[in-house]
């Protein structure tokens, strides 16, 4: 189905269930979907597993989020910044379980989810204790880490326009994480700054199409 | 005993298009199941995937349309309805193998009760392969329908208990669209969804594969 | 280095050296290096494997190059077509070896090449002749085939426009194989309709950057 | 023993911009090695990469430059020069990954005489650990360069025989530029490339890694 156009933040975070993993795009603040987040609180889902690349600033968003005590674990690749406190806070008192992505293996393992792959082999983090425990494997005389995808039950993208079909653009680096989640969740939450008819966008600048898009709101 | 002719191609393509649920992301397989396009209206929101990197792919494009930066799978000019997107072949199969098509429609030289289909090769030993995206849209789509007569010329069934021919994908077929019946195939027995022309005693006669009525 | 911008074709494909793993992008004639193909042909490497979606068609093009002999082996998802009696004779004689790769496989081992995977499990073709003696494993109920990279010395690639830089547009369904391959092979050589000036070309249109482009030239 | 004040934090940035080729990419990470930016001449044809997805990455936005949908990897406004693409995060890192960067400049904490990186975790306790794009850059990059003070406040070198602090990559530094001295690591010896300030005596009764006048 193409995506559905929704009126209101509440009507594209409906139905969010408890113990969900949610991917939560953005790279500080650009591509973050606040508004979707927002909603997510209002929403009331617990027990969530977030995938992001940080995990919270400040008070809002995520923060607000873990604060509540809804996030039972954080996969993300750089918890700690200069106002990460809620986080730090609740992950010293092991209140919040952390699985710690070097960056890139992230987005791969993201991409593997929604690409169909089984795991890859990966020389990221070899011989280091990101990699403990993991199986190795030597190829071409090189050694690599066998990883794993990452799927989401929910994306929450951020985005600049979207067409009323779900093809989606997005602006300059808020591009970052976005369309790689986009594919590896079983629903797909967009919020955009602009709804455009089918027609409005350049079939060529189109980044996520709308075959990976579940919801779309204007915020 | 004979089976009454039953549906022509395009019937056939037809029925196909029938099941094909409102706004489904569809890839239809070169050769004949593209004529299940012709089948789909635009009130059907159904969007077409062609695997050489486009979404929302029209209808073939005649005269001036004709642009060949744009092409479909089977390499004939299409032309680009309002919504449509491109990207590359690994993005493409990404999305194929990724399972976000809903329904892919394959031809067959075999498929059998299990859901096996073999499309690919006829394992003659003179015969040069090319498999093409036939692999991965079998173990890609949500659901893979094939569309094929199910009587090859010489009269032998194209429904079998276990494909002879290499296969293209193993367990990945749900159903089988024929000139003369439906099928469900998958599942512990096949299913007979629906006959055309024949009954559902003349291909239990016929076939060598458990059958249910559906 | 940004890209070089070539005055000629003979410039773009100087020194090919025989034996070298040829990348070349297109399916049907849609993103096709005609002209690349053809001072390919006029250079004279020899004892090429050419990985490519098809395998030549009609008498020009890579079925010229067939022709001439310069071709060891052919690493492609379709080689038999209405008029592929070039590379159908060879292959029937003996005289070209076939790798037969589904056509999904073919991009993703590029890609892994250009990515910097080891090798990855991938579902397509478990259970056919095309994956017998391959390496499975199930992973997580499903069962996958081990698949490794494939990488090109170099790379022949039709796009549309470049700019100075070497960041290239394509149009249309012409994209296909030609980014993949471009991140795959140590030299990636593009051609193009027009090099334009640099600020030319949107940034967020350009599919493939400079980094992956050595050498451009406008056929 | 004393070794005299060397380079500063600004004059090492130039001295490692120095050695980074003409028409480089390169992706300086995040905190000192920023400022290897402010040494490369628009002349230096050197393309900046970062990893939330930009290449030709502008200098600092200021004013009204600043654009909320545009920063580096340390969430710094940047501006757009002409000649920039964008993409996302799985091909940023693919790019990376790939070794099709020139160079990447990392900071550390530690860095070992066979060119092991520790840069992303103190090993505390009590530390929350953050790894970011460390460990693909570490093992991304062509070449990888980093750039720290030779001593830590206490006074411990942090050039050592084997890192004490957990690894961020094996093997992968080729050069470090510190305040005294730029070295090459990774081979059987630790080169003096250049010393500021100090002398080669000096650096050898400080440090416990083999070390070879370059």
């Amino acid at each position: 189905m193409t995506a559905r156009i929704c009126d209101t933040v509440a009507e594209a975070v409906d139905g969010i269930a408890d113990g969900s993993t949610v991917l939560v795009g953005g790279f500080g603040l650009a591509g973050m979907p606040v508004e979707l987040i927002d909603g997510l609180i209002e929403q009331g889902a617990t027990d969530l597993t977030v995938v992001s690349n940080n995990a919270g600033n400040g008070d809002t968003g995520l923060a607000a989020l873990l604060a509540k005590g809804r996030v039972r674990k954080v996969i993300c690749s750089f918890p700690r910044q200069s106002d990460s406190y809620v986080f730090d806070g609740l992950y010293r008192e092991g209140k919040v379980e952390l699985e710690l992505v070097p960056q890139g293996n992230l987005a791969e393992r993201m991409r593997a989810a929604g690409a169909g792959i089984g795991a890859f082999f990966c020389p990221t983090g070899v011989g280091t204790p990101l990699a403990e425990g993991k199986e190795t494997r030597e190829i071409d005389g090189r050694t690599y880490v066998l990883e794993y995808p990452i799927r989401g039950d929910v994306a929450l993208v951020g985005a600049h326009a979207s067409d009323r079909m779900g093809n989606v653009v997005y602006r300059k680096t808020a591009r970052n994480f976005g369309p790689v989640m986009a594919t590896a969740a079983a629903t797909t939450i967009v919020q955009v700054r602009q709804v455009v008819e089918v027609g409005g966008l350049d079939p060529e600048k189109v980044v996520t199409p709308s075959i990976y898009v579940d919801r779309v709101v204007a915020v | 005993m004979t089976i009454s002719a039953g549906l022509s191609k395009d019937e056939m393509a037809a029925r196909v298009a029938q099941d094909i649920p409102h706004g489904a992301y569809v890839n239809l397989g070169i050769g004949q199941p593209t004529l299940v396009a012709d089948h789909l209206d635009a009130g059907s929101g159904v969007v077409l995937h062609t695997e050489n990197g486009m979404l929302n792919m029209g209808r073939a494009a005649v005269g001036d349309e004709v642009d060949g930066d744009l092409l479909n799978a089977g390499k004939v000019p299409v032309v680009e309805p309002p919504g449509a997107a491109y990207f590359h072949s690994a993005d493409s199969f990404a999305m194929m193998r990724g399972s976000h098509l809903d329904v892919c429609v394959l031809g067959a030289f075999q498929v059998s009760a299990g859901g096996d289909i073999a499309n690919w090769h006829t394992g003659a030993p003179d015969a040069i392969p090319a498999v093409g995206g036939a692999m991965d849209l079998a173990i890609g789509a949500k659901q893979v329908f094939v569309m094929m007569t199910l009587f090859a010329k010489d009269g032998t069934p194209k429904l079998v208990p276990e494909c002879t021919y290499p296969l293209t994908g193993v367990g990945c077929v749900s159903r089988v669209y024929t000139d003369v019946a439906v099928f469900e195939v998958g599942g512990p027995e096949v299913v007979v969804v629906e006959t055309f022309g024949t009954s559902y005693d003349d291909l239990a006669a016929r076939l060598d594969v458990p059958l249910r009525q559906g």
